[in-house]
């Protein structure tokens, strides 16, 4: 019997500290959310609820602890009602309760939840037996069902913001590596400016061969001389033909084309490739 | 910028070695009042065309200590390319052997020529005195003087004619035959060049005059 | 006080924006047009005129409260205009705020020494008695410094005609003062300083030379790399007090011009008194006032 | 001379640091303000130039590695003419933050082009360069177009190559005693980043294509 008094005190006095350290806490937050309001951050109001939250955890473990009796079994009777101020109560409560009496009693002693409170606990375990293990099962699945769209519709709305992110730094490229490596060709090797010349100068030269063939070759001696190398040079370049044929042509410029009008005369059925690189021999 | 320049090949006379000659003509310098003002070069490489190129060429390569910064190639067309001096870097690639193959060009052997000297202040006159030497070989004795405040040949041949009788003697009784063609235009550093080149190139055919004199 | 100060604020703000969507609504509805059906004139009339007494209530109401308002001052610095200009890199704005600021540092600098050097020395200049001062009125005052910059350009252009082979430019760097840039044939470039049409200073320099300074101004103070040239600057420079005639300022500039011109021989001519060329290593540097004939230093004065 | 040789080739400024990048039309102006701040001198105007850079190549029957030379001619100011010779670009290896490569540039007359042609060099092919160009200390930076033109040896008739401008950070130092100013450049293009991405970019894989 003694012994199990001694526990409950322990047990009471664990409790009462608990309780106490609970008080103390919110007390903390409570001041400094009226004073510090202006200043505090979210991440330090949760840091506070996590502590309480903490604090009601382990008072909930302690209560559930097997060193605690059950104090349900306790029965706590007021033994007297005194409508006048009780110092000690005051001192004790930290001036919150001044007296004992009819008005807080059934307040503070309560075992039951509020009869409002008792009703809708009621109604609503009422519903929940109402619906059979099938119907739970329904729901359940209908449930899943929603969640699942719904997690469906948020992840597609992801994709759709990310791929509109990577869309938005795409549209706000600045530089191309195929530009630069474009830029770079054209000024180290001259790619891409010797196929322009093509363009422009093509078909004139090939016009003007066959018009000045016959003239030219009556006025040159050389010229079987070239072709004997033309053919040796279109034989090295033909498996290189197509490769080579927009690159080479820029040695057509005007100038050259008049000074050897004999060889690329002689050049006309060959590709220009031919032509061109006849034309390097010969300067050579 | 520089001034017109005349330069002119002093005749050695019989039975004095060059070192006489530059000792006495230093001595005139003093006499006419001029003050030394310290040393200088003018150099000349020549090069050559590989065999196989499609031009065949000799390129001289020439420094004068006047124009130190400057590197003068001449060609035997007669284009003379100013440049600075980091062409001997290009010309030294052009004349790289690469991978075991010659290059482009070809330095002739034995064809290095300088002359080298005091150099002579004398009012605005720059006086040099150099002695030719074709691979350390005593070739002549080059007589340059440079009127600066004048650019034009024309203009200032007579005045210099006074000064350079004075040095070389009759020698100077017409104009180097280099210049007598830019009478009236204006002179550049490059003609210099040109007249050094034509007294190397004149140098480098004669046998060594200083043996026979020695 | 301050919250009843902001109160007071916020409700006149609220006030002014009813104003405005009244008066928004008023001006929308006038532009938007009514539909106005046969007979129904004085139902659109009547809205408007309702609309009308709200914009007026509207206003009333901010009048009332308006003079409870303190003026509130807002302290903006001029700073904080900057970030109205939405278009600041079209604008030279930055450079000229660097540029300005690096002058009045400059400035102050240079204010701090001259406040240094003045304040022992103290010049007084105008210390002269009323007496010389009428003497010198009576007096035809000579005008050769004070032509106009018209007149100076116009007599320049005339002379500038004179020579095909002295071709003169004609600049002002530093305010009312010409300076005259002279290039000789091939020969010789000078400089001339004018003030008005009164020669005040001449350079001359090499043909290979110039008159600009390491930053690309006119350089008027530097003389020439070459002995002969320094020499002729002498002789000319003493000679324009010859020429100087301040009655006559043109034909003085003229005729000096004309004495000068006959420098383009500088090197090519022999002294007409000895037949040289050369006199310890100068060409004859000195051309005789009147005929201009070609003379060494030495023999000008013997 | 040969000595000259190696002493020129010792202190003369011949090894060159290189990275490269292109910007695109839209982004153009915003890199040149940007540059503009990084840069020194910022309270000048920007500095422009527009060169005529035509390349001269030799080859003969023995040596079929053409030798190219490179002849730039400002067409602002008339009389300035150069002509390089560039190496080939070592990309290295990873650590190492930029290419480097030999380079020689040499001022000349205006009779470069004659003096090449009759040396027997040829015309390659040639095109004109237009931009801008800021310093930052050593470090060099070129933003440029390049254009083709139509006509050869007429500047006028001009036609973009591309929208995009080629950037270049370059630094040319002896050939000892550049290893610091990689680093600098690294850094320095780090901050242009993302606008241009500076980089290495291997030529000889570029010549191939």
């Amino acid at each position: 019997m003694q012994k199990e008094e001694k526990q409950l005190e322990l047990a009471l006095d664990a409790l009462i500290q608990r309780v106490q350290d609970l008080k103390n806490s919110l007390v903390a937050f409570l001041s400094k959310l009226e004073n510090e309001y202006q200043t505090m951050s979210w991440p330090s109001v949760l840091d506070n609820f996590a502590l309480l939250s903490g604090q009601l955890n382990s008072l909930g473990k302690l209560l559930k602890s097997e060193k605690v009796p059950i104090l349900r079994n306790q029965i706590l009777l007021p033994l007297a009602l005194s409508p006048d101020r009780d110092q000690e109560l005051e001192k004790l409560t930290e001036r919150r309760v001044f007296a004992f009496n009819h008005e807080v009693v059934p307040d503070y002693l309560r075992t039951k939840p509020e009869p409002d409170v008792e009703k809708k606990i009621q109604e609503s375990s009422v519903r929940a037996t109402i619906n059979t293990p099938d119907v739970a099962q329904k729901q359940l699945n209908a449930m899943n069902k929603v969640t699942s769209n719904i997690l469906d519709i948020i992840n597609s709305h992801r994709d759709d913001m990310e791929s509109d992110a990577n869309q938005k730094s795409s549209l706000a490229q600045t530089s191309s590596m195929s530009d630069t490596n474009a830029l770079i060709a054209v000024t180290m090797f001259g790619k891409g400016l010797k196929s322009l010349r093509r363009d422009s100068s093509q078909s004139q030269p090939i016009i003007q061969q066959q018009t000045q063939q016959p003239k030219t070759q009556v006025s040159t001696g050389k010229a079987p001389s070239a072709v004997k190398t033309n053919i040796k040079a279109a034989a090295a370049v033909t498996v290189n033909k197509q490769e080579f044929a927009g690159t080479f042509t820029s040695d057509f410029e005007p100038g050259t084309i008049s000074s050897h009008d004999n060889i690329l005369t002689l050049n006309k059925e060959s590709s220009p490739a031919a032509m061109s690189d006849t034309l390097n021999k010969a300067n050579n | 910028m520089m001034g017109v320049v005349c330069v002119y090949a002093y005749n050695i006379p019989e039975g004095k070695s060059g070192q006489q000659v530059v000792d006495s003509l230093q001595k005139q310098m003093d006499i006419i009042g001029a003050t030394k003002t310290g040393n200088f070069c003018v150099d000349c490489e020549t090069y050559q065309s590989h065999p196989q190129n499609a031009q065949q060429r000799s390129i001289h390569i020439l420094h004068n200590s006047e124009q130190p910064a400057t590197c003068f190639s001449v060609l035997d067309s007669g284009t003379v390319l100013v440049s600075d001096m980091l062409f001997d870097l290009i010309m030294n690639t052009m004349t790289q052997a690469k991978s075991g193959r010659e290059g482009f060009f070809q330095q002739r052997k034995g064809f290095k020529i300088e002359s080298r000297g005091q150099r002579y202040e004398l009012a605005d006159f720059v006086i040099k005195i150099g002695s030719v030497s074709l691979m350390a070989n005593f070739k002549g004795v080059l007589i340059e003087v440079e009127y600066c405040p004048s650019q034009v040949p024309g203009d200032c041949w007579n005045l210099m004619k006074e000064i350079l009788q004075s040095i070389v003697g009759n020698t100077a009784d017409t104009p180097p035959s280099y210049i007598k063609t830019k009478m009236d235009s204006l002179y550049t550093p490059a003609d210099t060049i040109n007249q050094y080149l034509e007294h190397f190139n004149a140098f480098r055919k004669t046998a060594t005059p200083g043996q026979q004199n020695r | 006080m301050a919250d009843n100060e902001v109160e007071r604020l916020t409700q006149a703000i609220s006030l002014t924006q009813k104003l405005r969507t009244s008066v928004t609504r008023v001006f929308s509805d006038l532009s938007d047009g009514y539909h106005i059906s046969q007979g129904n004139e004085k139902a659109s009339l009547n809205v408007l005129q309702k609309a009308l007494l709200t914009v007026n209530d509207n206003y009333s109401d901010l009048e009332k409260l308006v003079p409870n308002l303190n003026s509130v001052n807002i302290t903006a610095p001029n700073s904080a205009l900057v970030g109205i200009d939405p278009v600041y890199d079209k604008t030279p704005i930055y450079s000229q705020i660097t540029h300005a600021h690096k002058w009045t540092n400059k400035v102050h600098k240079l204010a701090d020494y001259a406040s240094a050097i003045l304040s022992p020395n103290q010049l007084k200049r105008t210390h002269q008695g009323g007496q010389p001062l009428a003497i010198k009125r009576q007096r035809k005052t000579p005008h050769a410094h004070a032509i106009p910059p018209q007149g100076v350009d116009q007599c320049i252009s005339a002379l500038e005609r004179l020579w095909s082979d002295m071709p003169i430019t004609l600049s002002r760097p530093m305010g009312n003062c010409a300076v005259l840039q002279i290039t000789l044939s091939r020969t010789l470039r000078a400089l001339i300083v004018l003030r008005g049409l009164l020669i005040e200073s001449v350079i001359v320099k090499a043909y290979s030379e110039d008159f600009l300074t390491p930053e690309g101004k006119v350089d008027l103070w530097s003389r020439s790399r070459y002995q002969v040239f320094n020499k002729v600057t002498d002789m000319v420079t003493a000679a324009t007090l010859h020429f100087c005639h301040p009655q006559m300022p043109d034909l003085s500039l003229r005729s000096f011009l004309v004495w000068f011109n006959s420098y383009k021989t500088l090197f090519s001519a022999p002294c007409q008194k000895c037949g040289k060329h050369l006199q310890g290593a100068f060409p004859p540097v000195w051309r005789e006032l009147r005929t201009a004939t070609p003379q060494h230093d030495g023999c000008r004065q013997t | 001379m040969d000595q000259m040789i190696s002493k020129v080739s010792k202190f003369a400024p011949t090894n060159e640091f290189l990275l490269q990048g292109s910007i695109m039309e839209n982004a153009h102006d915003v890199l040149l303000h940007r540059l503009r701040g990084l840069c020194d001198n910022s309270d000048s105007p920007f500095e422009t130039f527009t060169d005529n850079e035509m390349i001269f190549s030799m080859k003969n029957t023995t040596i079929t590695q053409a030798l190219n030379l490179r002849v730039r001619h400002s067409l602002i100011e008339q009389d300035s003419w150069q002509v390089r010779y560039a190496g080939m670009a070592e990309m290295g290896d990873k650590n190492r933050p930029t290419m480097v490569r030999h380079v020689i540039d040499c001022s000349t007359s205006d009779n470069i082009v004659l003096f090449l042609n009759e040396l027997g060099f040829r015309m390659d092919h040639e095109f004109v360069i237009k931009g801008f160009y800021f310093h930052k200390g050593r470090m060099k930076v070129t933003v440029s177009k390049i254009y083709k033109m139509n006509q050869p040896g007429n500047t006028e008739n001009l036609e973009p190559f591309s929208t995009s401008s080629l950037v270049e950070l370059s630094v040319v130092t002896q050939q000892s005693g550049g290893e610091g100013i990689a680093e600098d450049m690294k850094s320095f293009s780090e901050q242009l980043k993302p606008l241009v991405q500076l980089e290495k970019v291997d030529h000889r894989r570029l010549q191939n294509i």
